[in-house]
């Protein structure tokens, strides 16, 4: 692949000070986004996937570790970075609605950015917000409206319509619709993939949800207790599943056709839980639930191999990458 | 699950609406709209413009009410109503200069300890308001008003140092929790500045809890004021002060019982109308209990 | 067929706001044999938990049952006395709430609740002792799999995680319903992992102690594998039942054809259209179909008239027009 | 966090507080008047007693040594002088606060043992009668300032019907039971005078009362929204279908969530019966603590007015960390999970 990184985030550590301790949120991570590329972040509740596309944002700064977007180092919170910084990232929130002001119009919420960094001449805001009403398909007349009286369908909308307006080129989508009913998600998605189309974006994909993963992404990250446990291309990652924890994970996902069950790996029955992130097991930190569990498990902590080109993962199921071809 | 329509929509009219059918708050607004009528206008409606100072009229004192005088007169001959009505205009006068003095300061406060949240700003800010809330209000205002010269202005004062923690400590509650709401990040991400955020962003969200605290305490602060006068270290004779009033006709219990009981119950009835307002103000906004 | 268990018929509930009325359950019907498996899918504000609360007696103060029955054993439980409809909740049904964590009460240790429950529910007649009831509160857990079951008797919930939440709320229901279980979105809350955990837990509890169920869910895989039935609801109304393979095979009803299809699969393919529009407001709400608004093949008498459900053979109803005729 | 740390965290904040309190009431006493020597005299004193009441106040050194004398005073039980008893002010609160913790406390229980019942029959009745009638008189329950209450009872039960004492704490006729508590009702029961007893519980009743009324009504209204918002909660509704008795239901598993509101704001319930106290003991006549502190800000005693505001921010400090201990008793959350500071 000739394809050009666009987002390069190496050995990243995010650790929260707790009265009981801390927690090692994002612990080791590193993947790179391309150019035009969907790289999906998946990972159960307390997996730290959405740490991850925070630091990115510079929502908090990361405690070690560089982020690098187009060449630019970025890894400082979203108070130290440029003007111009902030104008190639952008973020679209898991709950539209908490993440649009409730005291806010509309057309109040798509103005803020536009000004903040200057990109229409003065008096011409309103006509460039109803240029990006148009585009997020809302009526022109919403603008006066408040998110609140709006349904989730809607104020998701306006949030991507945020994310666009200072002409991004890397969003990262914080779990986008996971708020929302199967049948308004299908709209919001196929938004997202067109205007990643239209104009030539790079996304990083925050879900839990795999089948969504399936038909979104190029590339799949898989993430447990704080760290990226496998790494694929999607069509490799759901045909040929490697670590344990990915294949007790198909194996849980509710579907409804005999194809898809078909395509479930070697079934793992799913037992145990997530640890709490305040007693991380040692070594492999999912080795009380896997079922392959060994004596090393306990102990070393596995390291990332590419086990096939393109295919990385991390368990000692895999010691050592296959000769490269 | 099935909740009305969200609250959480900026649908003044519908909250308005609403706020028109709810008749106790209507009763409230009714109340203030009086009084505050009848202190503006007070030297032109009183029955006896001239008792509300000094006014001596021995031969006429302490009459029961009648017909010539509705709530009777005091120790001096003076009209209790005319008294009264002028005791409104310093009633309001202290609320609405507390109010305007400590409202903004104690808000500002609030957002900036909210915004700031965990650094040394919040921790100046909120620790320096526990302190000043370390006494019921009254009690620090009682000992400013003694060790100054009891005055009305004094008293504003003194009320005004003891009332913007409270304000503080509630727009802090909401700010500091509105800090961590992805709207607010939005907002950071976008590059806004923290003036905006603070102003434009926070606390357009805390104006429904501040609104009705103000109509509440409007009441409340009333009430400071005639309690500093009812003990003698607020407004001084002959200034017809509410308090003042009832004190000087606590003298004369329980013969001339209307000298008291009548400016007592005017207080009651102010607090009560600025309280069933305070209700319509929160339902207006949809804002939760202070 | 089976024995008849629950019979739900033309249920009309509304709720009293401020606004208005809210005409949210409108002609209702659901069938449960006993032993049978059952399940509703629909999306958030269907109105699939107010069927429930109504079912289990426990709507909130401003609803207004305006119309229907729900017989259940024969009689109607909205005529029953206090005793009977005592008698019911303590040793024929039970319910399981969405979200565990609210579910159960944060102040009072898990022993106790459990054990409050056990004592009405488990003995009847006699007053039991304070040991045969936490024996008995300890075997419920242990068959909801929970490990250490006396360590978490003496837990408040939030010492718990959702799992372990779900799994007491589940064997409180174990106490209480001997006949029928009502599951409502019992893994919604939960990660897919632990969701999948608690479903096959579920499963087998249900088929042990030979419970009717019916499950409730907005994810139509998490159902598919566990019911033999399926009702789909939309806007407070019943559009269309049928046998799960039945459904899955033969969807006939234009919401639920385009629901199957707006879920992403697994096989991948891409994300298919949704379905245009969103839920109509239960304020104002039409007389017509309950669909019309977003139903790319409605006709104009759509609009004006709710349509019946028609019955199609094999089991399989569907309140639609385009199928009266036929 | 266990709950010894809980309790020694709140302690030690408490004591910060305080600590800042005694500096803002310096501030008041001391540098607020100008010359607190000549405030204390008048103006009429002679320049020469005014000197010596500067030097004995070392009020001609620097403002943090006279803090520091001040606190070192204080610390050695020394409150200084009063100007009007003339004796030292420990002495005088010594003999006083009895009378006004006699006080507050039976307001408290008054509020405790009327409030909740009267909140819950409400919230479990909600729109009936009763709640209407509650929602009714809380709301000119909240409005009616305590010494207007204090005025009209003293005025009805007082003059006219003459049915409660209503000045002082125990009849001239009456012989006190001897000192153990200070609290003359609990003396007068270690005595066994009964005689005593009931002639110190009426003239309790009135000024009480007085003070108990804003807050239960206060207090009722809390309780009943919180009832009726956890009569909504999926924990209640799970309950009831769970077939558990109504008397269980109610009492316990309604009962203890929805106090939780009710016993947090009773902090500000003690706020306004300390505040209140000031105003109520004026017009009983009541030889309490606050009586005595008005007395002292009316004729300018700045040693008994510093010492009056610290002994009130000390009886809010210990109510305010009861009823946080109380709080935690009821929530398990506040026990075990840590909040944050």
């Amino acid at each position: 692949m000739s394809a050009e990184e666009i987002l390069t985030v190496k050995g990243l550590k995010k650790y929260f000070k707790t009265t009981r301790g801390i927690v090692k949120a994002v612990d080791d991570v590193s993947f790179s986004v391309m150019k035009n590329e969907t790289f999906g972040l998946v990972g159960e509740s307390g997996s730290g996937k959405s740490t991850v596309g925070h630091v990115i944002m510079g929502i908090y700064g990361p405690t070690a570790g560089s982020i690098t977007l187009m060449g630019k180092d970025i890894s400082v919170g979203v108070g130290r970075r440029s003007k111009e910084l902030k104008k190639r990232l952008q973020i679209v929130f898991q709950d539209p609605a908490s993440s649009l002001n409730p005291r806010r119009t509309i057309g109040q919420i798509l103005e803020l950015p536009l000004r903040v960094h200057h990109l229409a001449p003065e008096g011409k805001y309103s006509e460039k917000v109803f240029e990006m009403m148009d585009l997020i398909e809302l009526p022109r007349e919403f603008v006066v409206r408040y998110p609140g009286e709006q349904g989730g369908g809607e104020k998701q909308a306006v949030a991507i319509g945020r994310a666009l307006a200072t002409g991004p080129s890397f969003i990262v989508l914080d779990e986008p619709t996971s708020a929302l009913d199967v049948s308004i998600q299908a709209k919001i998605i196929n938004m997202l993939m067109r205007f990643q189309k239209e104009f030539d974006l790079s996304y990083l994909f925050i879900t839990h949800n795999l089948s969504l993963m399936r038909n979104v992404a190029q590339r799949v990250g898989i993430m447990y207790l704080g760290k990226i446990v496998e790494l694929a291309g999607t069509p490799e990652f759901f045909s040929n599943p490697l670590h344990p924890y990915t294949k007790m994970l198909l194996s849980a996902v509710p579907v409804i056709t005999p194809e898809e069950e078909a395509l479930k790996p070697e079934k793992i029955m799913s037992t145990g839980e997530i640890a709490g992130a305040l007693n991380v097991p040692p070594g492999c930190s999912f080795h009380p639930r896997c079922p392959f569990v060994m004596d090393i498990c306990s102990k070393v902590v596995p390291t990332m191999v590419e086990y096939k080109k393109g295919h990385h993962v991390a368990c000692h199921l895999y010691p050592s990458a296959v000769s490269s071809g | 699950m099935k909740r009305a329509a969200s609250r959480k929509g900026a649908d003044y009219g519908k909250s308005w609406h609403k706020f028109s059918k709810n008749y106790l708050s209507q009763a409230g607004l009714g109340v203030v709209a009086l009084v505050a009528v009848v202190a503006i206008f007070a030297p032109y409606i009183a029955p006896y413009p001239s008792h509300a100072e000094f006014f001596v009229n021995f031969p006429e004192a302490h009459e029961p009410p009648n017909w010539v005088h509705i709530f009777g007169t005091d120790q001096f001959g003076r009209d209790v109503l005319s008294r009264i009505m002028f005791g409104f205009r310093y009633s309001l006068m202290m609320a609405v200069v507390v109010l305007s003095l400590v409202v903004p300061l104690g808000v500002v406060l609030g957002l900036v300890a909210g915004y700031y949240r965990g650094g040394k700003v919040e921790m100046v800010i909120m620790r320096g308001a526990d302190i000043f809330l370390a006494v019921p209000p009254l009690v620090l205002a009682l000992s400013i008003c003694s060790v100054l010269t009891p005055s009305v202005f004094n008293a504003m004062m003194a009320v005004s140092l003891m009332w913007w923690p409270w304000y503080t400590r509630l727009v802090y509650s909401i700010s500091s929790s509105l800090r961590n709401e992805a709207f607010v990040q939005a907002a950071e991400i976008a590059g806004a500045s923290p003036f905006h955020i603070i102003f434009r962003e926070i606390l357009p969200n805390c104006l429904g809890p501040i609104l009705t605290k103000v109509t509440l305490d409007a009441g409340w602060v009333i009430l400071i004021g005639a309690s500093l006068s009812f003990v003698g270290l607020g407004a001084q004779p002959p200034i017809p002060d509410l308090g003042t009033m009832v004190s000087d006709g606590a003298n004369f219990l329980p013969e001339q019982w209307w000298v008291s009981l009548f400016p007592a119950l005017t207080i009651v009835l102010i607090i009560l109308g600025f309280n069933l307002l305070g209700d319509g103000v929160r339902d207006l906004f949809g804002a939760e209990a202070v | 067929m089976a024995e008849q268990l629950l019979d739900v018929k033309d249920l009309h509930v509304n709720f009293k706001v401020y606004e208005g009325l809210l005409r949210v359950l409108n002609g209702v019907f659901l069938n449960v044999g006993a032993k049978e498996k059952v399940g509703i899918i629909g999306e958030s504000g269907c109105g699939k938990t107010t069927t429930m609360k109504a079912i289990m007696r426990i709507l909130a103060a401003n609803a207004i049952v305006a119309g229907g029955t729900i017989a259940y054993r024969g009689s109607d439980v909205l005529q029953l006395g206090m005793e009977d409809l005592m008698r019911l909740r303590r040793t024929s049904m039970s319910m399981i709430f969405q979200d565990p964590t609210a579910a159960l009460n944060p102040v009072f240790k898990i022993g106790e609740q459990l054990e409050d429950i056990v004592r009405y529910s488990e003995f009847t007649s006699n007053a039991p002792t304070k040991q045969e009831v936490r024996t008995k509160a300890v075997e419920l857990l242990k068959s909801a799999a929970l490990p250490e079951p006396e360590r978490i008797l003496d837990s408040y919930p939030f010492q718990l995680s959702g799992g372990m939440r779900q799994r007491v709320c589940i064997a409180m229901s174990l106490a209480s319903a001997k006949d029928l279980l009502i599951a409502d979105e019992p893994g919604t809350s939960l990660d897919v992992t632990i969701e999948d955990q608690i479903m096959r837990e579920l499963k087998q509890i249900v088929e042990d102690r030979g419970l009717s169920v019916i499950l409730i869910s907005h994810s139509i895989g998490a159902v598919k594998g566990f019911v033999t039935k399926l009702y789909v609801m939309y806007a407070g109304t019943m559009l269309e039942e049928a046998p799960t393979d039945e459904l899955f095979s033969n969807p006939v009803h234009p919401y639920t054809q385009n629901l199957l299809k707006a879920v992403p699969k697994l096989t991948g393919g891409g994300v298919p259209e949704g379905i245009a529009g969103r839920i109509p407001s239960y304020l104002t709400i039409a007389d017509g179909c309950r669909f019309a608004s977003r139903c790319r093949s409605a006709k104009e008498s759509c609009h004006t008239d709710a349509p019946p459900a028609f019955d199609i053979g094999n089991g399989h109803r569907v309140a639609c027009f385009h199928f009266g005729d036929s | 966090m266990r709950m010894s740390t809980f309790i020694l965290k709140r302690l030690s904040y408490t004591v910060f507080v305080l600590f800042g309190l005694s500096i803002l009431i310096f501030i008041i006493a001391r540098v607020l008047p100008g010359d607190p020597a000549r405030l204390a005299l008048g103006p009429r004193a002679p320049d020469w007693a005014v000197e010596n009441l500067r030097q004995q106040l070392h009020l001609n050194e620097p403002l943090y040594l006279q803090y520091f004398y001040w606190i070192r005073d204080a610390a050695s039980g020394s409150l200084g002088e009063s100007l009007v008893t003339r004796r030292d002010v420990f002495t005088d609160v010594q003999e006083f606060l009895p009378a006004t913790l006699e006080l507050i406390t039976l307001s408290a229980l008054l509020v405790v043992a009327l409030a909740i019942p009267i909140g819950m029959v409400a919230g479990r009745r909600a729109n009936s009668w009763f709640d209407n009638l509650v929602r009714v008189l809380s709301y000119v329950g909240v409005a009616v300032p305590a010494f207007v209450v204090a005025i009209v009872f003293l005025l009805v039960f007082g003059f006219t019907l003459n049915i409660a004492p209503s000045i002082g704490r125990i009849s001239p006729n009456i012989v006190a039971p001897p000192t153990v508590t200070g609290f003359l009702t609990v003396d007068s029961l270690i005595s066994g005078n009964m005689v005593a007893f009931f002639d110190v519980l009426a003239h309790l009743i009135l000024p009480a009362v007085a003070l108990a009324l804003g807050p239960i009504a206060q207090e009722a209204r809390i309780t009943r929204s919180s009832v009726v918002e956890n009569l909504n909660k999926d924990y209640i509704l799970s309950t009831v279908s769970h077939g558990v008795p109504e008397r269980l239901l109610t009492l316990k598993y309604l009962l203890r969530p929805s106090l939780i509101p009710t016993v947090s704001v009773m902090g500000l319930d003690i706020s306004s019966l300390i505040a209140n106290a000031f105003l109520v003991e004026l017009i009983y006549n009541w030889p309490g603590v606050s009586r005595y502190g008005i007395t002292a800000m009316l004729r300018k005693d700045l040693n008994a007015i510093v010492a009056v505001v610290m002994i009130a921010g000390i009886i809010f400090a210990i109510a305010n960390i009861v009823v946080d201990l109380i709080v935690a008793y009821l929530d398990p959350r506040i026990r075990f999970v840590e909040k944050a500071a």
